[in-house]
């Protein structure tokens, strides 16, 4: 095991894949000579040389097209977007070409590409550089969506990422950059589609990613000093959902939370309480509460921001909300 | 410019893929009014040189690659799609060139090299970018060519494109079916400058009109584009005048077009100045271009009939080729 | 009362409020000379004239941004991006600018813009001109959605959208333009939020919008020859929702179906349940079921199509799935 | 070219001006090295005379506008953005000219012309397109500014935006502050062309190049662009030579630049040429320019404290400014 910062383990998982696979490269604004604007890839550029690390223009769509055409001639290009809401002007790429060719080609072209992005708040970006993404690539069918949560899955998921066939959206938190945790030294792939019960607990379970899920955890300490014991979980993929590990959580507990950084209508929570309630009404003894943001944008004044952003304090409300006692 | 002739062969390969093409949309037209054909179709009668003098120097087992526009059957055809798998494909039949999952818009077959014809404007030419990359960090001597109206030139994606063309000197052909009209509008009222190979100095890259009904022509130009992208010197635009005789989909009678418009390019069909000429060398005969149309006709026919006959897919391929 | 095609009855809108505002502009590729690509503009490029009707390059991202900065001084532009599809490549505009500017100026910026495209599939034409899009614009706050499903709100809500001070998606399903129903002849408004209960029933609550509302409609007049009484609901506007009306429903059947045009993960059925569960959660007597395209593009083929998208024999399914009996 | 020189009331304005914004933005940094300001900025240093230039054509009240990118302080101020609002917004404080709600990437400021500083790049030009769409649509002699860097002419919107702009030949003034990088990335790495101007002819409309620190210069050139959209002949393309002193956003040392060359661009500081001009033709001397600059630094101080002293917004407000 090693120490890692979340950043790190994402330049490791790069450096790891590039070193690997000769058809794997990468490209993207400034992450090359200068090692990209979140300081995540630097010296891969220097160590894989200019054909297979590239710095491009600000041509997001371009960027995209590129790495699908790249996918489909046989490479397993990489490309960065930089912070997830530029996303937006790349987005018929993205939803339109790569979710689809697979299918409008009768299973000719596969497409594996991972693209990977920043996204998420707290950091006093504002409204057009904080915001969780996730609902806009899950809108459509043909994406794996990847939101790790720590140094150890960022490592793992984007190895898998890469070494998957499919279009894969891999969206890092910026917030958790900087975020340290223990890694494996060996190889280390985690797989796609396996949720990570980070605490047991049988009193109500809450569903969490990223950020939130820090907040998540935070929340279930201090609740376990009232004697209540939460059982958090880590979706770490939304596209595959691991609605099992979830059910199987609220057979347990009865009681559903979801922690999502994003407005009510954008966030996994819909999709997941509808699956829970076309699957498993019977085992639910209280509503589903689903902290957001409500509805909003991510304003710039940081204490603005951070009553907007859920934290431990509104997911210990919504257990009280819900009646749960020790 | 004065371009070389092409061998008797190369000729009538060309001549007898332009007939193809012809015969096959005049089919998917006849098709659509029977209602056998549903959604939506773009047809390029009048624009089957260019298909043809691309297919000429497209080699799929080199790695060569090609996009084109919903406007895409000649270009499919011409690369070789076979007739049958491509009227499957239409009629949304599982023997077709995508299973019945693509449609009109939507033809791929990359044992011929061809990624896809792209529905929404402008999506293909980044994808190429993306193909000509391959080529450029493998070091392979293959050449991708991306097919686009003259209405697609206005559009985001186009820029970026060229742009990222230029600066990582890709091994690509960009090439501009100029019909004069995006779907309903002429091109004046949606482009400042004359025309749109003005727009490759923007780029640093070298850019060529040519007459879009002259296969032979075009023959040319894009050699000297494949030699120029095989050198490592970057992409070329190639501009090539041309004309659908048909509306811009099967529910446009083309009440905009000037009266007289259309005859005025009749005369000037590609057909008919490549037989001509050949016939004019002697390569070719009257008697034998009737048999010939007639040939393919009758292929055509028979490839329709087949696909006719063929199978939808069954139900439970829905859910099929969404994930590799 | 006049009958009117749900395509007629958006060119009445529009005609309306270019005669009424001089403010109110138009504007799009092939809408004005030649009357738009669904035929449903024609007519008003000689009316209003090439200042206040215009056809455009094709250039999306130009088209709303130039719709946004009109809006923003002063006037009440009408784009159209003809198919629904085709707003990814301007996705940027519409969510990160239109939707975000008036938050982001501290209230000083209104954007009284209305965005008008075709949606919706069922004619063949293919994975990327036959979405059902609402998920990409609910995604984030700030965009007023809505779904005419009949002349009538077609018609009454174009009026209202014109008249809005904020961004407006408005989502005409492509497949109803040549539906006919009756219109009012004097001016008609439809308000957003206001959900319609196009049919009373007390077996089970079935919610849809636009073609799948036909489908539900279809599905209910079977039912009922069974014994079985649906109640069902017309969303009209998706943002602002209406869940008063879901749940005052609710409260009398115990049972909800939702019947989308999307795949699971991008419909509004997941927003809506689980706005549902979290306030009305004892009123429900069964899982609620969601009817969907499952995770899907939409083929060409038309079997294949038809197999895919919700119809009357998928609800009446559901239906019965629910144990609901006469 | 010669431009005509100003007058001693418009040099005395500009050189204010600019004496503003330089210090201004080193209170900026200096709050953000003390985490005073959160979140990013990007600073203008050395950028000051474009933004000076600009404000001497923009008329609120005739209804100009102007749009402009993250690195947008320049511009807010010399419109006319009061101190104490610009600080505030900085700082996240409800007395912010966005309610704190936008902060140092979104500045607007309506009564000025200022509609935003635009955060994604490229994507203030269209809707600048449009405010000329109403000038134009109201027949007002309204003109419109959009302001961007070198390396947003490689994306989507930037092409779309000139080409509309010049077939509806919309009174439009697009503004390039060419200042050598994009982010990290030197201008001749992304871009295929010597100039950002030479992709004006693409779109058949005129193009200028100015020295971008001589704040008479640029002020001669937008004149001119300025009389030439109001006639009726819509867009000009000015590109204006520049460059930040300092990196692109506070977390960059810019140590990509090639050893000498901030020292070079300092020899040309926009502050000192204008000065220096204004001292040898009698309009100024040494120790007036220092009382000027001594009383704008202490403005500027008291503007910081009292921003400082600003309550931050009320969390009640959080859900306001969504719907108008
Ligand atoms: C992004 C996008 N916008 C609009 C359309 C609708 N559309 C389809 S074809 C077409 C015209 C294209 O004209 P041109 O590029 O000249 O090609 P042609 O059809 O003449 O071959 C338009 C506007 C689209 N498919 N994609
Ligand atoms: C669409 C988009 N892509 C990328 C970015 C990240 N980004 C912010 S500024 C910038 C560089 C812009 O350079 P330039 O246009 O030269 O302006 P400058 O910062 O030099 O003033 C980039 C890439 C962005 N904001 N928006
Ligand atoms: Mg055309
Ligand atoms: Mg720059």
């Amino acid at each position: 095991m090693t120490t890692l910062s979340y950043r790190d383990a994402v330049r490791r998982a790069l450096d790891e894949e590039l070193a690997r696979d000769e058809n794997v490269i990468f490209f993207g604004e400034d992450v090359g000579r200068s090692g990209g604007v979140f300081k995540v890839t630097p010296g891969l550029f220097e160590k894989f040389g200019p054909d297979r690390v590239r710095d491009t223009p600000i041509s997001e769509t371009a960027i995209v097209g590129a790495g699908i055409g790249a996918a489909i001639t046989g490479l397993r290009p990489i490309v960065e977007l930089m912070f997830a809401d530029f996303a937006a002007v790349a987005y018929d790429q993205i939803i339109n070409q790569a979710a689809k060719m697979r299918y409008m080609s009768g299973g000719q072209i596969k497409v594996p590409l991972t693209i990977r992005m920043a996204q998420g708040g707290g950091m006093s970006f504002g409204a057009q550089h904080s915001q969780c993404c996730e609902a806009w690539f899950m809108a459509v069918s043909g994406l794996k969506v990847v939101v790790p949560s720590t140094p150890a899955d960022a490592l793992g998921l984007l190895k898998t990422a890469i070494r998957d066939d499919n279009p894969v959206v891999f969206l890092e938190h910026k917030a958790l950059y900087a975020d340290y945790g223990e890694v494996p030294d060996a190889e280390h792939l985690v797989p796609f589609g396996q949720a990570n019960i980070l605490r047991a607990g049988h009193h109500v379970t809450i569903v969490a990613v990223q950020r939130m899920l820090r907040m998540a955890l935070k929340a279930a300490e201090s609740l376990a000093a009232e004697g209540i014991e939460c059982e958090v979980i880590d979706l770490r993929t939304l596209v595959p959902l691991d609605l099992e590990t979830v059910l199987t959580s609220l057979r347990k507990t009865n009681r559903l939370i979801t922690v999502e950084e994003s407005p009510l209508a954008g966030g996994w929570g819909g999709l997941l309480t509808s699956r829970i309630l076309d699957e498993a009404i019977w085992y639910l003894d209280a509503p589903v509460v689903r902290v957001t943001m409500g509805e909003s944008m991510v304003p710039f004044s940081p204490p603005l921001e951070a009553a907007l952003i859920p934290n431990e304090q509104h997911i210990i409300a919504a257990v009280h909300r819900l009646g749960i006692k020790p | 410019m004065l371009s070389p002739s092409l061998s008797a062969p190369q000729r009538h390969t060309m001549l007898r893929q332009m007939l193809t093409i012809r015969a096959a949309e005049d089919q998917v037209q006849t098709l659509f009014v029977e209602n056998v054909i549903s959604g939506t179709t773009h047809l390029a009668n009048g624009q089957e040189a260019v298909a043809v003098a691309l297919a000429a120097h497209v080699q799929a087992a080199r790695g060569d690659t090609v996009t084109c526009t919903y406007r895409g059957h000649s270009h499919a055809l011409a690369l070789g799609m076979g007739l049958q798998p491509f009227f499957a494909e239409l009629m949304g039949k599982a023997a077709g060139c995508s299973k019945g999952k693509g449609g009109s818009m939507h033809l791929t077959d990359l044992s011929i090299g061809l990624i896809g014809t792209f529905a929404v404007v402008g999506a293909g030419l980044p994808i190429t970018l993306g193909a000509a990359l391959t080529a450029q960090v493998k070091h392979s001597a293959a050449v991708h060519f991306t097919l686009f109206g003259d209405g697609a030139v206005n559009i985001g994606a186009w820029h970026e494109s060229l742009n990222l063309a230029a600066v990582w000197r890709l091994p690509v052909i960009l090439i501009c079916e100029n019909n004069l009209y995006g779907e309903y509008t002429p091109y004046a009222l949606t482009s400042p400058v004359p025309n749109v190979a003005d727009r490759a100095a923007a780029y640093g890259i070298p850019a060529r009109i040519v007459d879009g009904q002259d296969a032979e022509a075009l023959h040319a130009v894009l050699l000297e584009a494949v030699q120029h992208a095989q050198s490592g010197a970057g992409p070329t635009l190639v501009e090539a005048k041309t004309y659908r005789y048909r509306g811009h989909s099967r529910t446009d009678p083309a009440a905009y077009r000037p009266p007289g418009e259309l005859e005025q390019w009749l005369q000037r069909d590609p057909i008919h100045i490549l037989a001509d000429r050949m016939i004019a060398d002697g390569q070719l005969t009257p008697a034998a271009f009737d048999t010939l149309s007639h040939d393919i006709d009758s292929q055509v026919e028979a490839a329709v009939q087949w696909a006719l006959q063929q199978p939808y897919p069954d139900t439970s391929t829905l859910y099929e080729d969404i994930w590799a």
